[in-house]
C-alpha cells in the first residue's frame, strides 16, 4: 500500500508542473497589469514602468517562471503584489472558513442524498422515485446565488432565525454561532451536490440490485431492508464515492458565489478579489493550491475504495 | 450421427422480418423525452424568432427605471430603465448558444482524444495525465482567469467553459472505448485486415454516440448554468449583449427593491437548463441502456 | 458588482463583524468594550498612502497617521500638529513649530526630521507635492520641534498643498519609514494619530481592525472636516469589506453592522424606509462626472468633434440614469464643484445645451471623418457602466460610429495610460468620477493642459497652462477668482472633457451612532456608539 | 448405478400441480410456463430439462418466490411444499420458508456470493435470519457445515472473500449457505453449466451425497443430458412452456416416446468417436512451432508476475482435416488460436501459413496473410456488430482485400445460401437474428476471405443442444466444400469425439497428448485425459439413437 501512495505522490508531481506552467502563461499572456492599477489615476507612464520593473513583470517569462518555481520549491508561493503579505499568509488566514463551508457541505449531502437516491432506486419508478428525479434536476437548475439571496430574504430578514452574513470560527467563538452562521451557507451550496449525488446513487444501487448476490440473499429469505442496507448499498459505495470526488471540483465553482453573497472571508473570494485586481501572485499560488487539494482528495478517495471493497488492493 | 436435413437442399430458412422498434415507438415510451423536447424547443423557438417580436433590449430610457411588470413592461424595466422581457428574450439566444456550443465543441475534442486515449495505449498515459491537471483546475476560477484576463466576449466565454468540461468527455469516451474494443466483432474486423482508422470510424465510434449524446445534454445544462455564475461574479459576457447570466448579475443590487430583474431569468434558466436534463435523463433510457446506465 | 457606485475602484480591506445582538455564546473581549463595526466602500488591499492614491488607503492614514496642517469645513487649511508659524515678510521663509504631546504610537515623540522626511517622500509622488517642492530651495530642522522651508520664489499655495485635504495626504511617519522609496511599499504602519493598526488583526480582503490611541493628545478646538480635535470615542473601529450589496444592506439592517459608508443609491428606498437606521449625505462636494476624450487620436484631436460630442450630452440622462433618486443628484455646469469657492458658469453654454439635434449638426460640420470611437465600459463599476453605455447611446445618435468594449477596471487603468493608436490597443473615450476636494481648483490634474505631465486624455492648451500656473503664484481672493475663469473658459473652449453633473452618495448607519463628520473624506474619530 | 425402483415413488416434499405463469406483453409468446404438472419426492433427484427459453427456470423461481410479480404473474395451479401452497404466501410467510424449508443454488459461482462480505458470513446470515443462535454457535454451525460440502480447512476459508476462491470452491460455499437449516427442498439452477468438466464431477457427486445423507429431495434444472444421465431419479422435459414428457430416467434416456425428447437426446454427441475411414495426408496448411505466450504483469515500479499462457505448442494440420484442441477454462487453448490469427503477438516460436512464418510480422506485411486464418467466436450476441447491418460485416473483409462492392454483396448472397439463409436478409440488423442464425453468418463472414484455416474457437458452446447439431453439420460441410484446414477449439469432450479427425489435449499452457481422436478416446496416455474423459458426464450411458 504504502509504496503505491508513495507513487501516486510522485506521480501528482508533472500535473502539478502542467498545471502551474499552464496558469502562469495564462496570466502572462493576457492584457491588464498590475502596475497600472496599483499606480493610481493619475501616474505617468514611468511611475508605471517603475513600478513594473520594481515587482520584476519586465523580466523574461521564463525568468519569472524559473524564479516562481524555485520559490514553489521551498513552499513559498510568491508574494501579493498588493498587500505585500505572502500568499502563503493570506491562504492560512481564510482557508479555515472554505474548509469548514466544504466539509459542512459534504456531510450535509452525503446524509441527505444517498438516503435518497437509495430509496429512489429501490423504489424504482415509484412516484417517490420520479420525485427525487425531479428534484434532483432542479437542483442542477436554479442558479446558486438566487437560492442564496431567497434564504437570506425568508429566514434572516422576515423570519430573523438566522444571522444575514458572516462567519464564526468553532475554535474561537463556540460551536453555536458556528453553526448558526453555517446553516444557510451550507443549504444553499449543498442542494446542486445532492441533485448529483442521489442521481448518481441511485444509478449505481438500481444496477446493484440486479446483481446475482442480492437475488440470493433474498433466496436466503434476507428482509428487503436488510438486502438493501448489508448487501446492495455496500457494493455500490465505490461508485459513489467516486462521485464524491468528481463532485468536489463542481463545490468549488459554488464556493466563490456562497462566500460572496454570504459574506464568508473564505478562498473562494480571495482568488477572485485577486483576479479582477489582477494580483498574479495569489492567482497563481490559488489555483496550485485548489488544484493540489483535489489530487489529494482523489487519492484518499482512490484509497477509501479498499475500506469498501476487499477486491481492491494496492 | 447425421441429422436428415442437410441444409444445402433443404429451402433456406427465411428469416421472419421482427418489427423493427421503430425509434419513434421507442421515444413515446419515454415522456421525459417527450417533455424535455418539447421544452427545449420553445426555448429555441423563443431565441431564435422571439427578438423579432419585441423592443430593443439595449434601448435606455433612465426615466422609465426599474418599474414594476406592467402595462407595457411585461417583465419591468432594470436599472438603465430596458425592458427586462426583451432582454430576457434576447438572453435566450445567448444562453443556448453558450451551452450548445460548449456541449459541441467539449463532445466534439473529447471523442477525438478519448478515442486516441484509450485505442493508443502508449499515448494513454500522457494524455491522462494532462487531462488529470486540466481537471484538477476548478473550473470556475478557470473560467474567471481566462476571461477577465483575456477580455469578455462570447467565444472567451465558451473557451473558458469548454476547457474544464473536455477532461470529463474524454474519461468517459475512453471508458467506452476500452470495453468496446474488447468486443469479439472488433477482433473479427481486425482478423478481416481492416486498418485502424476504419475500424475506430465503424466500429468504435457508432457504439460511443449513444452516451455521448447523453454526456451532451448534461453539459449543455452544466455551461448555461457556470454562464450565469461568471456573468454573476462579474467575469462574464459584457453587459451589452444580454445574457441571462449577466441580466441576473446587472439586478443583483436591486434584488429587494425590484426582484423581478433576477426573478424572470432566472425562471427562463432554470426552465430551459431542466428541458435540457430532462431530456438528457430520456434519452440515457433509450439510445443504450447498458453503457448509458454507467454514466 | 465587485466595486461600488461612490469612490472609485480602488484597493479596499474588510473587518471581519463581531459578535452581532442576537447571537448568543458572547466572545473573548469585554462587553463593555465599545466597538465602531464598518462596511467601508472598498477593501483596503494596500496600506501605504502615498504609494497609491486609492481613497481606502487615504482613509485608513487618517485614522493612524497626522498632518501638519488639514482643511476644516470650508476648505481653509488650519495648524493640526503645527502649534505655531510665521511667514517672512518676502514670503520666502516659513517657520512652523510642532505642538506638544505628539507621539509615535511605538513610544518615541514626534521630531521636525521625521516630519521633513515625510514631505520629501510625499513630494516625491502627490501632484500638488512636486509642484511645491519645484520651488523649495531648503527644508531644514533647527531644533527637534522647528521645521524651516526655504522657498526659490513667492508661491500661494504652501499651506493648502501641505494641508490638502484627499490623495495624495502628506501623512507624517517616522523618519525610519519615510525614507523608503516613494514607488516600494512602507513595511510598517506606525503613526501618530487618533488610532492604532492591529496588524495581527488584519485579513486582507476580509477585515481591518483599528485600536483607540491611549496616549494621542487631540487638539483643543471643536472637529471641523480633517482640522479641530481629533478624539478617539470608541475602544476599536472594525472594517468588514461586503463583495455583495444587498448581504451588506441586510447586515445593517438586522444589527450586525453600526455604519454602511457607500450604499447603492438604489438601495434607499429601504434604508430610510427602516426608522431604526439614518440615511445621510456626508460629502457636501459629491462627485463629479466626466467624460474623458482622447485628444492624441483621431476622431477627438479635433476640438470642434469634442465641442459636438458635449452638445449631445445631457446631464440630466447620465444622472438619472447611473445614480437614480432625484434626491442624490443636481446638474452642474462649472467644472469646479457648485457650492465651492471658484464655482461659475463662464463658457459652459455647450455643456447646458444637451441637445441631440444641435450636437448632429455641429458634428457635420466638424469634418468628422466617420473614425469609430472606441469607449472602454468597466463592467465592473455600475455608474461608470451606465456612462458609458449612455454616450454610447448619444454618439450613435448624433451619428457617430462607437464601438463599446467592455472589460473590468483594472484592465481600463492599464489601458488609458496607453497613448498608441487604437489598432495598438489604445483608446478614444472612457468615464470616470472625481470627489469633488480632488477638483476643487485649477490645480487639479483633471485640469491640465500639458500632455506629458497631464491627466489621462493628454489634453493640449497653452493658455490653460499659463493660467493655471499664474493661480498658483496667485495670492488674494479675487485674483484666484480671476484666474479660475480664465481656467473654465479655456476648458470648454477646447472641449478637455464631457461634465456629467454632481451626484452624491449617502451614508446610512444605525440610529445609535453619533458624530459623523460632515466632509468630503470619511474620518471616523469623534464618532460613538450609544 | 442402482436407481430407486421405477413404479414405487418416495413421500412427496415438492408437488406443483397445473402451474400456469404469464409473460408480460409484447413477449413472443402468452405464458412463460402453462399448466405444468410434477412432483419431487424426499430423497429424491428430479431433472427438469428442455433448452433455453423452455421455462424450466421460471419453473423454479416460481416456486421460490423469486420472479418479479409486475412482469411474470402465476395464474393458475398450486405448488405445494409439504403440502402448503407457496402461490398464497405472503412475502413475509415466503422469507420464512426460504433457507428453512426449501433452498436455492445458481449457475453463476463468480456472481453468486456478495464480494465484499466475508464467506463465512454469508453462510452465517443464513443462520441469523431464521435462528437465534449466538455469534459463537453460528460460527460452530457454519465450519460445520463447511467441513460437511469438503471444502479444505474451514476455519482458514472462514475470512476469505469470495474473489479469492475458484469457482468450485464458491459453489461449495452456495450448497452449505443453502444446507445449513437442512431443508427438505433443494432447488439447483443449472449448478456446474459455468464449472469446468472435472469441478462439475466433484459438485455432481457431492450432491447425490448430501440429498442421499439429508433425504433432501432435490429439484435440479439443467439443458446438459450428460447431467441428467449422471444424477436424475426421475427426468422432467420441458419445451415452450410446456412438459412433453416425464418419467424415470432410464426410460426416458433409453426409450423417449415424445418425437421432440427423442430429437434432442439424439443430437447429444456420443463420447465414442466414429471410426473414421484413414484419410491420405495432403499438403500442410498450418505449422504451428514451439509457441510461445507469456503475460508479464509488471507495471511502472512493481516487478509483476509472469503467467506463461502456452508453452512449446507443436501443431500441424493439413487441409480438409479437423484437428481439435481439448482442456479445462485457463488450460490455453484459446490463447493459442488467437496467437495463431494474431488477434494476440506470441512472445516466442513460429507460426506458418502458406510457407510464411507471421508469428512476429509487423500489421502492414501481416495483413496479406490474415486472409488465410479466419476465426469464429463463442458468443453469437457480441460476435457481430449491432450499429451495422449483417451485409455490411459480410463485406468488409472481402473489400479489405480489393473485391468492389458490388462482387463482396454478391459473395455475400452467394455464402448467405450456403450457410442456409435467405440472402435478403443481408440488409437487416443482428438483433433480427437468432443465437445460431448469427453464428451461421459469423461463419459466412470468415468464408468470404476464402481462408486456408478456419478455427472455431468455443463456436458452439452458447448454442442450445438442437441448434449445435446444426451448426456442426455446417461446419463438416462447408469444410469439405471449400477443402479447408479446420482448428475446433472446445471444452465439450463429446463434442470433439464427434467432430476432430486428430484430437490435443492442453493443460496448463501444454500440450499433454496428442493423436487420432478414436485412439486417445479408446486408450488415453496421460493421466489428465483420462481424469477429463473419466469426468463426463453421462459416459456409461448410451444414448437412444435415431434410426
Amino acid at each position: 500500500m504504502l509504496g503505491y501512495v508513495i507513487r501516486r505522490v510522485l506521480a501528482t508531481i508533472p500535473v502539478m508542473v502542467i498545471v502551474a506552467a499552464f496558469v502562469f502563461l495564462m496570466l502572462r499572456l493576457s492584457p491588464g497589469d498590475p502596475a497600472s492599477v496599483i499606480a493610481g489615476d493619475y501616474a505617468t507612464a514611468e511611475d508605471i514602468a517603475r513600478i513594473r520593473e520594481q515587482l520584476g513583470l519586465n523580466e523574461p517569462i521564463l525568468v519569472q517562471f524559473t524564479k516562481w518555481i524555485a520559490g514553489l520549491a521551498q513552499g513559498d508561493l510568491g508574494t501579493s503584489i498588493f498587500t505585500n503579505l505572502p500568499v502563503t499568509t493570506l491562504i492560512a488566514q481564510r482557508i479555515e472558513p472554505t474548509i469548514m463551508l466544504t466539509l459542512t457541505t459534504i456531510i450535509f449531502t452525503v446524509l441527505v442524498a444517498v438516503p435518497l437516491g437509495t430509496i429512489a432506486a429501490w423504489k424504482a419508478g415509484s412516484w417517490i422515485d420520479r420525485a427525487v428525479m425531479v428534484f434532483s434536476v432542479a437542483g442542477f437548475s436554479v442558479p446558486v446565488f438566487v437560492l442564496g439571496y431567497i434564504l437570506i430574504y425568508v429566514i434572516s430578514i422576515q423570519l430573523q432565525w438566522l444571522p444575514v452574513q458572516g462567519y464564526r470560527s468553532m475554535f474561537e467563538h463556540g460551536v453555536g454561532p458556528f453553526l448558526r452562521h453555517i446553516i444557510m451557507p451550507t443549504v444553499t451550496l449543498s442542494v446542486i451536490f445532492i441533485a448529483l449525488i442521489a442521481r448518481m446513487t441511485r444509478a449505481s444501487v438500481m444496477e446493484v440490485l440486479q446483481e446475482d448476490y442480492v437475488r440470493t440473499a433474498r433466496a436466503k429469505g434476507q428482509s428487503e431492508m436488510k438486502v438493501l442496507l448489508s448487501h446492495a448499498l455496500r457494493n455500490a459505495a465505490v461508485p459513489i464515492v467516486t462521485v464524491i470526488g468528481i463532485g468536489i471540483a463542481l463545490l468549488i465553482g459554488g464556493v466563490v458565489v456562497t462566500e460572496s453573497v454570504y459574506n464568508i472571508p473564505g478562498l473562494g473570494r480571495l482568488v477572485l478579489d485577486a483576479v479582477l485586481a489582477r494580483d498574479y501572485p495569489i492567482i497563481q499560488g490559488l489555483i496550485l493550491f485548489f488544484s493540489f487539494i483535489y489530487i489529494l482528495i482523489n487519492l484518499v478517495i482512490d484509497l477509501s475504495y479498499t475500506l469498501f471493497d476487499p477486491r481492491i488492493r494496492y | 450421427m447425421s441429422v436428415d436435413a442437410n441444409p444445402q437442399v433443404a429451402e433456406p430458412e427465411t428469416v421472419p422480418a421482427k418489427a423493427e422498434l421503430s425509434q419513434w415507438a421507442i421515444i413515446r415510451s419515454h415522456p421525459s423525452i417527450i417533455i424535455g423536447g418539447i421544452l427545449l424547443g420553445i426555448m429555441i423557438l423563443v431565441g431564435v424568432i422571439g427578438p423579432l417580436f419585441t423592443a430593443d433590449p439595449i434601448a435606455l430610457n433612465p426615466i422609465k427605471r426599474l418599474k414594476p411588470p406592467q402595462g407595457e413592461f411585461l417583465f419591468g424595466t432594470d436599472f438603465l430603465g430596458r425592458d427586462v422581457f426583451a432582454r430576457v428574450v434576447h438572453g435566450a439566444r445567448i444562453s443556448l448558444v453558450v451551452g450548445l456550443a460548449v456541449s459541441g465543441i467539449a463532445v466534439f475534442i473529447g471523442l477525438i482524444v478519448g478515442m486516441i486515449s484509450g485505442y493508443i495505449r502508449v499515448l494513454d498515459a500522457i494524455i491522462m495525465r494532462i487531462m488529470d491537471g486540466l481537471m484538477s483546475i476548478p473550473a470556475i476560477l478557470l473560467a474567471i482567469a481566462l476571461i477577465s484576463l483575456s477580455g469578455a466576449t462570447l467565444t472567451t466565454v465558451v473557451i473558458a467553459i469548454v476547457v474544464p468540461e473536455v477532461p470529463r468527455v474524454v474519461r468517459l469516451v475512453r471508458s467506452v472505448v476500452l470495453t468496446v474494443r474488447e468486443e469479439p466483432y472488433v477482433e473479427a474486423a481486425i482478423a478481416a485486415g481492416t486498418k485502424l482508422p476504419l475500424i475506430l470510424y465503424r466500429h468504435i465510434l457508432p457504439n460511443t454516440i449513444a452516451p455521448m449524446i447523453v454526456q451532451a445534454t448534461y453539459i449543455c445544462g452544466s455551461a448555461m448554468l457556470t454562464e450565469s455564475i461568471l456573468g454573476f461574479l462579474g467575469a462574464g459576457i459584457p453587459p451589452e449583449i444580454p445574457s441571462w447570466g449577466n441580466i441576473m448579475a446587472e439586478g443583483r443590487t436591486y434584488f429587494q427593491l425590484s426582484p423581478w430583474i433576477i426573478f424572470y431569468p432566472g425562471i427562463a434558466l432554470a426552465v430551459t437548463v431542466l428541458s435540457v436534463n430532462i431530456l438528457g435523463d430520456g434519452l440515457r433510457d433509450t439510445l443504450d441502456p447498458r453503457i448509458a446506465r454507467k454514466m | 458588482m465587485l466595486s461600488w457606485t461612490k469612490r472609485k475602484f480602488l484597493t479596499a480591506a474588510a473587518v471581519a463583524i463581531p459578535l452581532a445582538l442576537g447571537s448568543f455564546g458572547a466572545i473573548g473581549e469585554a462587553a463593555a468594550e465599545k466597538v465602531l463595526r464598518v462596511i467601508p466602500h472598498a477593501d483596503l488591499k494596500n496600506l501605504d498612502p502615498i504609494w497609491t492614491t486609492a481613497y481606502i488607503s487615504r482613509n485608513h492614514g487618517y485614522l493612524i497617521y497626522d498632518t501638519l496642517f488639514a482643511m476644516d469645513e470650508n476648505f481653509k487649511p488650519q495648524p493640526q500638529m503645527v502649534d505655531t508659524w510665521t511667514k517672512s515678510d518676502d514670503g520666502l521663509t516659513w517657520t512652523f513649530k510642532l505642538r506638544d504631546g505628539l507621539k509615535w504610537h511605538d513610544g518615541p515623540d514626534v521630531t521636525a526630521e521625521d516630519c521633513i522626511a515625510s514631505l520629501q517622500r510625499w513630494g516625491k509622488r502627490d501632484g500638488m507635492g512636486q509642484a511645491l517642492f519645484e520651488v523649495i530651495e531648503s527644508l531644514t530642522a533647527p531644533d527637534a520641534k522647528t521645521i524651516v522651508m526655504k522657498l526659490s520664489q513667492p508661491y500661494g499655495l504652501v499651506l493648502e498643498s501641505i494641508g490638502k485635504i484627499s490623495s495624495n495626504v502628506p501623512f507624517m511617519m517616522p523618519k525610519r519609514m519615510a525614507e523608503t522609496d516613494p514607488f516600494k511599499q512602507i513595511e510598517e504602519h506606525i503613526g501618530s494619530g487618533p488610532f492604532m493598526f492591529s496588524k495581527k488583526d488584519w485579513v486582507p480582503g476580509s477585515k481591518v481592525v483599528y485600536l483607540k490611541n491611549p496616549n494621542y493628545v487631540p487638539r483643543s478646538e471643536p472637529p471641523s472636516a480633517a482640522a479641530g480635535g481629533k478624539v478617539a470615542k470608541v475602544d476599536r473601529v472594525e472594517w468588514t469589506y461586503f463583495p455583495d450589496q444587498t448581504t451588506a444592506m441586510n447586515a445593517l439592517i438586522s444589527g450586525e453592522v453600526d455604519y454602511f459608508e457607500s450604499p447603492a443609491n438604489d438601495l434607499m428606498p429601504i434604508l430610510s424606509a427602516n426608522q431604526d437606521i439614518t440615511v445621510e449625505i456626508n460629502d457636501p462636494l459629491g462627485n463629479i462626472g466626466f467624460a474623458r476624450f482622447n485628444h492624441l487620436l483621431p476622431p477627438f484631436d479635433n476640438a470642434k468633434v469634442r465641442r459636438a460630442a458635449i452638445m449631445a450630452m445631457k446631464q440630466e440622462d447620465y444622472l438619472a440614469g447611473a445614480v437614480g433618486d432625484q434626491q442624490f443628484w443636481k446638474t452642474c455646469y462649472s467644472v469646479f464643484p457648485c457650492g465651492t469657492p471658484l464655482d461659475n458658469d463662464v463658457g459652459s453654454d455647450v455643456m447646458k445645451t444637451g441637445d441631440i439635434e444641435k450636437a448632429k449638426a455641429a458634428l457635420a460640420d466638424s469634418g468628422y471623418d466617420g473614425t469609430p470611437v472606441v469607449i472602454m465600459q468597466p463592467t465592473d463599476v455600475p455608474v461608470l457602466s451606465a456612462f458609458s453605455l449612455i454616450t454610447a447611446e448619444k454618439l450613435r445618435k448624433i451619428g457617430m460610429k462607437v464601438d463599446v468594449q467592455a472589460m473590468d477596471w483594472s484592465t481600463l487603468t492599464s489601458r488609458r495610460a496607453k497613448r498608441e493608436p487604437v489598432s495598438e490597443g489604445g483608446w478614444n473615450m472612457f468615464h470616470t468620477w472625481w470627489i469633488g476636494a480632488d477638483v476643487i481648483d485649477p490645480m487639479a490634474i483633471a485640469f491640465s493642459g500639458n500632455p506629458a505631465k497631464g491627466w489621462f486624455g493628454w489634453p493640449e492648451d497653452a493658455e490653460l497652462e499659463k493660467a493655471r500656473t499664474a493661480f498658483a503664484a496667485a495670492t488674494t481672493v479675487e485674483e484666484k477668482k480671476e484666474l479660475g475663469m480664465k481656467v473654465q473658459e479655456r476648458l470648454w473652449a477646447i472641449g478637455a472633457s464631457g461634465q456629467l453633473g454632481q451626484f452624491f452618495t449617502p451614508v446610512a448607519y444605525r440610529n445609535n451612532v453619533k458624530g459623523l463628520i460632515k466632509s468630503p473624506v470619511q474620518f471616523f474619530w469623534n464618532m460613538s456608539v450609544e | 448405478m442402482a436407481k430407486k425402483t421405477q413404479n414405487q415413488r418416495p413421500e412427496t416434499v415438492l408437488e406443483i400441480k397445473g402451474l400456469s405463469v404469464t409473460l408480460p406483453e409484447g413477449a413472443d409468446r402468452e405464458f412463460a410456463i402453462q399448466d405444468i404438472s410434477f412432483t419431487v419426492g424426499k430423497g429424491e433427484i428430479v431433472c427438469v430439462v428442455g433448452e433455453s427459453g423452455s421455462g424450466k427456470s421460471v419453473t423454479a423461481h416460481t416456486v421460490m418466490g423469486l420472479i418479479p410479480r409486475k412482469d411474470l404473474t402465476p395464474v393458475a395451479g398450486q405448488a405445494l411444499l409439504n403440502g402448503e401452497d407457496l402461490l398464497v404466501k405472503s412475502e413475509a410467510e415466503l422469507r420464512e420458508l426460504r433457507g428453512e424449508r426449501m433452498a436455492m443454488i445458481f449457475q453463476e459461482p463468480m456472481t453468486a456470493l456478495n464480494p465484499v462480505m466475508k464467506v463465512g458470513d454469508q453462510i452465517g446470515e443464513m443462520l441469523e435470519i431464521h435462528t437465534s443462535m449466538s455469534a459463537s454457535e453460528r460460527a460452530a454451525r457454519v465450519l460445520e457445515v463447511m467441513a460437511d460440502v469438503n471444502l479444505p480447512d474451514p476455519k482458514k476459508l472462514f475470512d476469505t472473500y469470495p474473489h479469492q476462491l475458484s469457482g468450485g470452491q464458491r459453489q461449495r460455499i452456495m450448497i452449505a449457505m443453502a444446507l445449513a437449516l437442512e431443508p427438505g427442498l433443494l432447488i439447483a439452477d443449472e449448478p456446474t453449466t459455468a464449472l469446468d468438466v472435472t469441478t462439475q464431477a466433484q459438485i455432481l457427486d457431492l450432491i447425490k451425497d448430501i440429498q442421499e445423507r439429508h433425504g433432501t429431495g432435490v429439484l435440479f434444472i439443467t439443458h446438459d443430458f450428460g447431467v441428467v444421465a449422471e444424477i436424475a431419479d426421475h427426468v422432467v422435459v420441458m419445451q415452450h412452456g410446456l412438459v412433453v414428457e416425464q418419467g424415470p430416467a432410464a426410460q426416458i434416456l433409453g426409450k423417449p416416446s415424445h418425437p421432440y425428447t427423442q430429437m434432442l437426446i439424439s443430437s447429444v454427441p456420443s463420447l465414442v468417436p466414429p471410426e473414421r475411414p484413414e484419410r491420405e495426408v495432403r499438403e500442410t496448411a498450418l505449422q504451428v512451432h514451439d509457441l510461445d505466450k507469456t503475460y508479464d504483469d509488471g507495471g511502472f515500479l512493481k516487478k509483476g508476475r509472469q503467467v506463461k499462457a502456452a508453452q512449446g505448442v507443436e501443431l500441424v494440420i493439413h487441409r480438409g482435416e479437423t484437428l481439435g484442441v481439448v482442456g479445462e477454462s485457463g488450460s490455453g487453448k484459446s490463447t493459442v488460436a488467437r496467437c495463431i490469427v494474431r488477434l494476440i503477438d506470441p512472445t516466442g516460436g513460429e507460426v506458418m501459413i502458406s510457407g510464411q512464418n507471421i508469428a512476429g510480422l509487423a500489421e502492414n506485411a501481416l495483413r496479406p496473410y490474415r486472409r488465410d486464418v479466419q476465426i469464429v467466436f463463442q458468443d453469437p450476441y457480441r460476435s457481430l456488430n449491432p450499429r451495422r447491418t449483417v451485409g455490411q460485416s459480410i463485406v468488409e473483409g472481402p473489400m479489405n482485400f480489393g473485391l468492389s462492392h458490388h462482387e463482396a454483396l454478391e459473395r455475400a448472397r452467394e455464402l448467405m445460401r450456403v450457410v442456409g439463409l435467405a440472402p435478403d436478409a443481408l440488409d437487416r440488423f443482428p438483433h433480427q437474428f437468432s443465437g445460431g442464425q448469427r453464428q451461421r453468418i459469423c461463419i459466412a463472414r470468415a468464408l468470404a476471405m476464402e481462408p486456408k484455416v478456419l478455427i472455431a474457437d468455443e463456436a458452439v458452446s452458447a448454442l442450445d443442444v438442437s441448434v449445435q447439431a446444426q451448426v456442426l453439420q455446417l461446419l463438416d460441410d462447408v469444410r469439405q466444400r471449400y477443402d479447408l484446414a479446420m482448428l475446433f477449439i472446445t471444452h465439450d469432450l463429446r463434442v470433439a469425439a464427434q467432430v476432430c479427425d486428430r484430437i490435443m489435449v492442453m493443460q496448463n499452457g501444454v500440450v499433454v497428448e496428442q493423436g487420432l481422436t478414436s485412439k486417445v478416446y479408446a486408450n488415453p496416455s496421460h493421466s489428465y485425459t483420462e481424469a477429463l474423459l473419466g469426468a463426463a458426464p453421462g459416459r456409461n450411458t448410451e444414448f437412444a439413437k435415431l434410426a
